[in-house]
């Protein structure tokens, strides 16, 4: 019984639509498990600036709150760890989730970054058996996830036919990813698809039309207005390609395994969540459900985290 | 009561107003758990406030603190942690780049907002450099010491009080004190009397740049590791304490307790704001609103100076 | 003086012998061929106009200026003069009060105490710095009442000057041997600066020497046992204090009559109209009046000039019809835009007079360049140079340009002259005079006599206030003089 | 007499050295240019077809154009003298251009509306900057700190991240070209020549060069100094108000961080253009050199593989060298 209990949400960032769907979903989901008496509170909390220390102090107000436990998305895979120690040593149950943390005490709900990066190749070398230029737009220099998903590329590629012949930062950002490759696009050879991070799709196929180049094959990342473009192309002129990216609604399958571990469950420390993937033919479905300017999820209930804790064992 | 005194009794009171209120709204940070949760973090924040003090009690201002910090946390958490000879050499080398480009802000009457403008650009490069991504460890020994289970008072509270005090006794005791604040007070005056002015503002740089080379250590020590962006914040935290310190831009008028007091209080505040459930959205605004309240007030305390 | 150095005894070692030291500033030559030593144990009182040379010669003395020819040597040393004169001047014993306050406002007391001397020994020194100060301040000034632990900044003007005094008197490794006054009871009262002159009759007694500046007769007959007349950089009398009588000093120090067949000439008109301008402290003026201010530099006529043109403008708008407009002497600090072209340094007042829109009107702009460049004679072949390439006296022109090609009824000149050649200076005075009788009023700030003594109305300040009101004939050097020194009787 | 003559002598010289000086330092945005042709050329050897080259400099351009607008008004703030400089930049951008964004909510018809909400946006922001600066009297760089801070809260609050798209003919115009020169560049060139033409040839334009020369001075020549720096700080608040609608109208969305690069992008561009940091001295040709360079610099170093560290040091360097050479050249003059 649970009933007792209240659970956190550590938020380090709230500057995109995929974290604003991500604090919807949680709303949503835990205000509900509230209202049904699952839970006595789950409040949710954003730092004010996306940076490690001020997570920290979060999570160490969180423990004087006393909350029973943390459900955490971390600015940092190792920065916290000194925080989420504390927690631990607290009593408080630790679950982070998409930014997991390295911290054993804690629970993970993992995507697998470098398998994201992986299935990015994986797809266009079955689209383009014999290979071709790649471009690499990458996310922001010296952060996790963005060495994670260029790591899991570059492995993939070696065993390909496929050739990396330009990599830039996006820093996640439509406007910064369009200037960057606009800026190195002059300098490439004939580029036959764009790996990329989640979010800088839109902004690339944008690069290569103000350049008046043949639009190459860009891996999406379920945006909204990345999966319009794909729409529009598609009914022009049949357009392929793929989209994945980690579904928001992750933050809903933390609470409900907070809530199991709270309950007495015996969960493991590493569980880990599929992509949510948008294909040729889920196209239409997907973006008909997504709102306008957000990104496309799904919310997990507590079945879902039970299925979850049950495959893992 | 003279006027330095005057000028730390508004950041003693705000510090004081608002710790009450956490402990109204938050009876259990009352203890030595709680004291330690509420502080331990200003502990970098309060060493990154006393590096930018040293740059504004010589007239200049610091917009390179954030990522000087995270560059030093970073060298900290990988060549520190596995060649200590290299990393100190590492740190050392960057305190005297440091001192160095006082001496030529001073040489060449360059603006120093622009110079560590350019200089921040360089620091993060040099930082995603040393750890391209997050990661390294904290050494042993900074661990321990930043988690020490001292008797009486947690770290968070002695770590403060050990920097305010020596810091009091350098700057506003020490004989080489009265010469640094002089440089900010009438350089004029300092330079007549033989000294020089350019060995003075290169000393303060390299004292700026030891405060964060240790703000640096202790936020890996508090962190276990680093990342290039780990410290980005502590530019503006660090322009924001000095000033809620009630120290001042110009004049030389700076208080190393006052600085503390002031970094202790920021921290305070964003603890306080999320103990009154404040919505997200508006925290970034009410850390504006806190600093353009503090600094209003001064007003009071500040004479106004006319334009002729 | 040759027979004043045998006097004393050929065998003592003056502390500091200047041998035909001249100094320039470009141009400017602020000292000319100075010969002077002195010996332990005199007084000397350096007197003469603002301007004439004093503080160049003081800074000489200490080190701070190298002399750009003749010599300088410390001990009996060996004559040099280099840049390392202001160490040699401290390890002599040779200490200043400077004419501008150099205390750190932020310091306190004690702290300021640090600062000039050098080799402090670290071990208690606080405590060691504030009883040193405290027995100063008690030798000089006796019920003084500074605590040596308050901030400067918080203390008022006499006080700081006080503290800026006792400093340079008190104990440090090496003793004060010589120690150098400029102006320093500009801002003490009577009673404070009687103590300081005590002092210094003692100081002296002792061995000890001084050179003190001031304005006040009273003060340096009362003291100086010798007395250095400076006028335009050249030391013109040199003698012991009894060989002087008050006038005479007043007349050596005093500038050339101008030629009588100039001044009084000029009919001075009685009939001015209506009073134009009255400010709290008294001054005023009428239409087609040239009101002049005297005094002493530095005792509130510049602030009062710049409060009467604040408060008659505006920070939030330009008017097509100005009511003041300000010609300024401090070049660098209130006239001259560094960067720009003579042209629009000329026609920054006139912008929007000139101007029917919000453009520039280039052709206006250029009509009265050119009007002026000849009215006025600036000496350049192209308007469109960088103002800094023309010399002191020219730049300032250009500023009188500034401010007379407009129509504004007032007109504000903050001691406008500075570097102005004889010819020119003439030919402003007339432009001055023929512009009021068109009805323009003019506020004339100036350290010059003759300059004041153009003025049909002279207001003398003294610690900014009013001391005298002339008119007419009672405009004579003399009466100046005599209101802006404090004559006290205790000299006599 | 004796003394005019000597003042002849003397200034001739004088006046053939600082007239050549004096052409010189009129022209200090060549180095801006020559540093972007140097950037341009090397990054040419990387790019294989002339069809390449063209498009490098079309890039260059549009995304310069963003530089550009900022950084004029930025110029303006800097030539007002020492210890002025607008850090609001970012957060006005970002405000500005969510707000209008979520006004027009993809409505063609709401484009003018729009423009004006995003400008009006830009003077609000700019009125409480000055506001602050004036009436509390806190250092413009502290002042204008703490006001993003205000800004960026209500953006945030205002539309939660949502990314709205931009009216499809408003994104088309932002992204489209004409007569071979990208729209944004167009909309820069409009905004440089304006504030040219306001520097070289209006009343206000003289005002704003002496305020920042020597602002005593100004005010006893009669410059009306307070209305000057109200106009300068609301001018560059409302030109940041443009630049994030135009920005956000071009990569077809506003994002909360979308300005964070141009708060420093703005400075660099200034300086690194020959605008004096020490006031009074503007140069918007210079603007237009820098903002290339900014992002010849950028595209060079990603096109020979360099990483983002080595990028961000010698952006770091190349800021700090400009300012020491620039230095040399004003003590000079
Ligand atoms: N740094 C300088 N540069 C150029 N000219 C200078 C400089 N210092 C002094 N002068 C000029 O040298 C002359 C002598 O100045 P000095 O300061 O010695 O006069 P003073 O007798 O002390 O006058 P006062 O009574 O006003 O103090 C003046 O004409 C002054 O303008
Ligand atoms: N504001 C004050 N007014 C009067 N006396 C003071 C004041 N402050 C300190 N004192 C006294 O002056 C003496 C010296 O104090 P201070 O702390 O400055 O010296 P100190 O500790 O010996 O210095 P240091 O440790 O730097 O050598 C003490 O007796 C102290 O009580
Ligand atoms: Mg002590
Ligand atoms: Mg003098």
């Amino acid at each position: 019984d649970t009933s007792g209990k209240t659970i956190a949400l550590s938020n380090n960032y709230a500057g995109n639509s995929w974290r604003q769907a991500m604090l919807e979903s949680w709303g949503k989901v835990a205000y509900q498990a509230v209202q049904d008496g699952v839970v006595a509170g789950a409040d949710a909390f954003t730092t004010s600036e996306n940076q490690a220390t001020e997570q920290a102090a979060q999570i160490q107000n969180m423990i004087l709150q006393g909350y029973d436990a943390i459900v955490l998305n971390a600015a940092s895979p190792t920065a916290i760890n000194g925080a989420v120690k504390e927690a631990c040593d607290a009593g408080i149950i630790v679950v982070s989730f998409d930014g997991i943390v390295t911290e054993p005490c804690a629970w993970r709900i993992a995507v697998d970054f470098k398998q994201m990066g992986r299935d990015q190749v994986k797809y266009l070398e079955q689209r383009y058996p014999d290979g071709g230029n790649l471009l690499e737009i990458r996310g922001l220099a010296g952060v996790f996830v963005d060495d994670e998903i260029s790591a899991g590329i570059h492995e993939q590629v070696e065993s390909t036919k496929f050739d990396i012949v330009g990599s830039v930062h996006g820093d996640w950002a439509q406007d910064v990813a369009q200037k960057a490759v606009a800026g190195i696009l002059p300098s490439l050879p004939e580029v036959k698809a764009i790996v990329t991070q989640g979010g800088d799709g839109y902004g690339a196929a944008q690069a290569f039309e103000a350049a008046g180049r043949p639009t190459p094959t860009i891996i999406m990342g379920n945006r909204r207005d990345e999966l319009q473009w794909w729409k529009e192309q598609k009914d022009a002129n049949g357009y392929e390609t793929t989209s994945l990216s980690i579904a928001p609604g992750v933050s809903t399958l933390g609470f409900w395994v907070a809530q199991q571990i709270l309950d007495g469950k015996e969960v493991p420390k590493d569980l880990t969540v599929p992509f949510l993937r948008v294909d040729q033919d889920t196209l239409e479905e997907i973006l008909a459900e997504t709102p306008v300017g957000s990104v496309a999820n799904v919310e997990y209930a507590l079945e879902d985290a039970q299925k979850l804790i049950q495959s893992a064992k | 009561m003279n006027r330095d005194h005057l000028r730390i009794l508004l950041p003693v009171l705000s510090l004081g107003i608002l710790l009450a209120a956490v402990f109204y709204m938050q009876p259990r940070a009352m203890s030595y758990f709680g004291l330690n949760l509420l502080f331990n973090l200003a502990v970098p924040v309060a060493l990154a406030t006393i590096a930018q003090m040293m740059i504004l009690m010589v007239n200049d201002i610091d917009l390179s603190i954030g990522t000087f910090v995270s560059f030093c946390a970073c060298v900290t958490a990988t060549f520190v942690q596995t060649d200590p000879l290299i990393g100190y050499g590492i740190l050392f080398a960057a305190i005297l780049v440091y001192a160095g480009m006082g001496a030529i802000i001073y040489a060449r009457g360059l603006p120093a907002i622009v110079v560590t403008l350019g200089m921040s650009f360089f620091w993060s490069g040099m930082a995603v450099l040393v750890l391209p991504s997050p990661g390294g460890s904290a050494p042993d020994w900074l661990r321990t010491l930043m988690t020490a289970k001292t008797p009486f008072l947690p770290v968070a509270i002695i770590a403060p009080i050990v920097i305010a005090v020596v810091m009091h006794y350098f700057i506003k005791r020490s004989s080489l004190g009265v010469l640094l604040r002089g440089v900010g007070g009438n350089e004029q005056a300092i330079e007549r009397s033989g000294w020089s002015v350019m060995g003075l503002k290169a000393f303060a740089y390299g004292v700026a740049a030891l405060f964060c080379v240790l703000s640096g250590m202790a936020l890996v020590g508090l962190a276990t590791s680093a990342d290039a962006n780990i410290a980005l914040r502590y530019t503006l935290l660090s322009i924001a304490g000095v000033i809620l310190g009630g120290g001042e831009f110009t004049g030389g008028r700076v208080s190393p307790i006052g600085a503390v007091i002031g970094a202790l209080t920021l921290t305070l505040a964003a603890s306080f704001l999320s103990f009154l459930h404040l919505s997200p959205d508006w925290q970034i605004g009410a850390q504006g609103a806190i600093l353009i309240i503090v600094l209003a007030v001064r007003l009071v305390f500040t004479r106004r100076e006319a334009l002729i | 003086m040759v027979e004043n150095q045998n006097v004393i005894g050929t065998e003592e070692v003056p502390i500091i012998t200047l041998g035909d030291a001249g100094v320039s500033f470009g141009p400017v030559q602020a000292l000319k061929g100075a010969c002077l030593s002195i010996m332990a144990g005199e007084c000397i009182g350096v007197v003469g106009h603002n301007g004439a040379g004093k503080s160049t010669l003081v800074n000489v003395i200490n080190g701070r200026l190298t002399p750009t020819s003749g010599d300088v040597s410390y001990d009996g040393a060996q004559s040099v003069a280099d840049f390392r004169n202001a160490q040699r001047a401290r390890e002599s014993g040779i200490r200043s009060v400077f004419q501008e306050l150099s205390l750190c406002p932020n310091l306190t007391v004690l702290e300021n105490y640090r600062i000039p001397y050098r080799n402090m020994p670290i071990k208690g020194w606080r405590k060691n710095a504030a009883s040193a100060v405290l027995a100063s301040l008690d030798a000089v000034f006796p019920d003084h009442g500074i605590d040596p632990y308050s901030v400067v900044a918080d203390l008022p003007i006499a006080d700081r000057q006080m503290v800026e005094i006792a400093i340079a008197f008190a104990r440090r490794d090496i003793d004060a041997r010589l120690v150098i006054l400029d102006e320093p009871t500009s801002s003490l009262d009577g009673a404070i600066a009687d103590q300081l002159l005590a002092y210094i009759k003692k100081f002296c007694a002792s061995g000890g020497s001084i050179i003190f500046i001031s304005h006040m007769m009273g003060e340096i007959f009362d003291v100086a046992s010798r007395i250095v007349v400076l006028k335009d950089g050249t030391i013109i009398e040199n003698d012991a204090a009894q060989n002087f009588t008050r006038d005479g000093l007043v007349d050596a120090m005093g500038h050339v009559a101008p030629d009588d067949q100039t001044r009084g000439a000029d009919t001075k008109r009685r009939d001015f109209g209506d009073e134009v301008l009255r400010m709290e402290n008294g001054l005023n003026a009428c239409q087609g009046e040239v009101v002049g201010l005297a005094g002493l530099a530095g005792h509130g006529q510049a602030e009062a000039l710049a409060k009467c043109f604040l408060e008659r403008t505006s920070d939030w708008s330009a008017s097509r019809n100005p009511a003041v407009v300000f010609v300024a002497g401090d070049r660098s600090r209130d006239g001259v835009m560094p960067l720009w072209s003579i042209m629009r340094n000329l026609t920054l007042q006139t912008l929007v007079e000139f101007s029917r829109t919000f453009l520039v009107d280039r052709k206006a702009e250029q009509n009265i360049a050119r009007t002026w460049h000849e009215k006025i004679g600036i000496k350049t072949d192209d308007l469109n140079n960088p103002i800094l390439s023309l010399s002191g006296g020219n730049q300032q022109k250009v500023l009188f340009s500034r401010a007379l090609a407009s129509s504004a009824p007032i007109v504000i000149m903050d001691d406008p002259m500075r570097g102005v050649d004889v010819g020119t200076k003439k030919e402003v005075y007339r432009m001055i005079r023929s512009e009021a009788e068109k009805g323009r009023t003019f506020l004339w700030y100036s350290t010059e006599t003759d300059e004041i003594l153009e003025c049909d109305r002279v207001f003398v300040f003294r610690d900014s206030e009013i001391t005298a009101e002339l008119k007419g004939d009672e405009i004579t050097e003399e009466n100046m003089l005599r209101a802006s020194f404090e004559m006290q009787e205790a000299g006599e | 007499m004796n003394m005019n003559s000597n003042n002849t002598r003397v200034e001739n010289p004088k006046r053939g050295a600082s007239h050549l000086l004096g052409v010189f330092s009129r022209k200090p945005w060549i180095w801006a240019f020559l540093a972007a042709g140097a950037t341009y050329l090397a990054t040419l050897v990387v790019v294989s077809t002339s069809a390449g080259a063209g498009s490098l400099l079309y890039a260059a351009l549009t995304f310069a154009s963003f530089s550009i607008i900022v950084g004029v008004g930025q110029m303006f703030v800097v030539t007002l003298g020492p210890g002025n400089v607008d850090l609001s930049i970012p957060a006005t951008m970002t405000l500005a251009a969510t707000l209008s964004l979520k006004f027009m909510a993809s409505d063609p018809t709401m484009i003018v509306p729009g423009l004006l909400i995003a400008i009006g946006v830009g003077l609000a922001c700019g009125l409480f900057n000055f506001a602050l600066i004036m009436l509390l009297r806190i250092p413009p760089i502290i002042a204008t700190l703490s006001a993003s801070f205000l800004f960026q809260s209500l953006a945030i609050w205002s539309n939660r991240g949502l990314r709205i798209k931009p009216p499809a003919s408003l994104a088309d115009f932002a992204t489209g070209g004409t007569f071979g020169l990208p729209n944004a560049a167009w909309v820069a060139l409009l905004v440089s020549v304006l504030a040219w033409c306001v520097l070289e040839k209006t009343i206000a334009g003289r005002w704003i060069s002496a305020s920042g020369q020597n602002t005593r001075a100004a005010r006893l020549g009669g410059v009306p100094v307070n209305a000057v720096r109200f106009g300068v700080y609301v001018g560059c608040a409302v030109l940041a108000g443009l630049a994030g609608f135009v920005l956000a109208s071009f990569s077809g969305g506003a994002n909360l961080n979308m300005g964070t690069e141009y708060m420093l992008m703005s400075i660099a561009v200034v300086v690194i253009g020959g605008s004096s940091i020490a006031g009074g001295n503007s140069n918007v040709p210079g603007i237009w050199g820098a903002a290339l360079f900014m992002f010849l610099i950028v595209s060079m170093l990603n096109s020979y593989g360099l990483g983002a560290g080595v990028r961000l040091m010698l952006t770091g360097l190349i800021i700090v060298s400009v300012v020491v050479l620039a230095s040399k050249r004003g003590r000079k003059v």
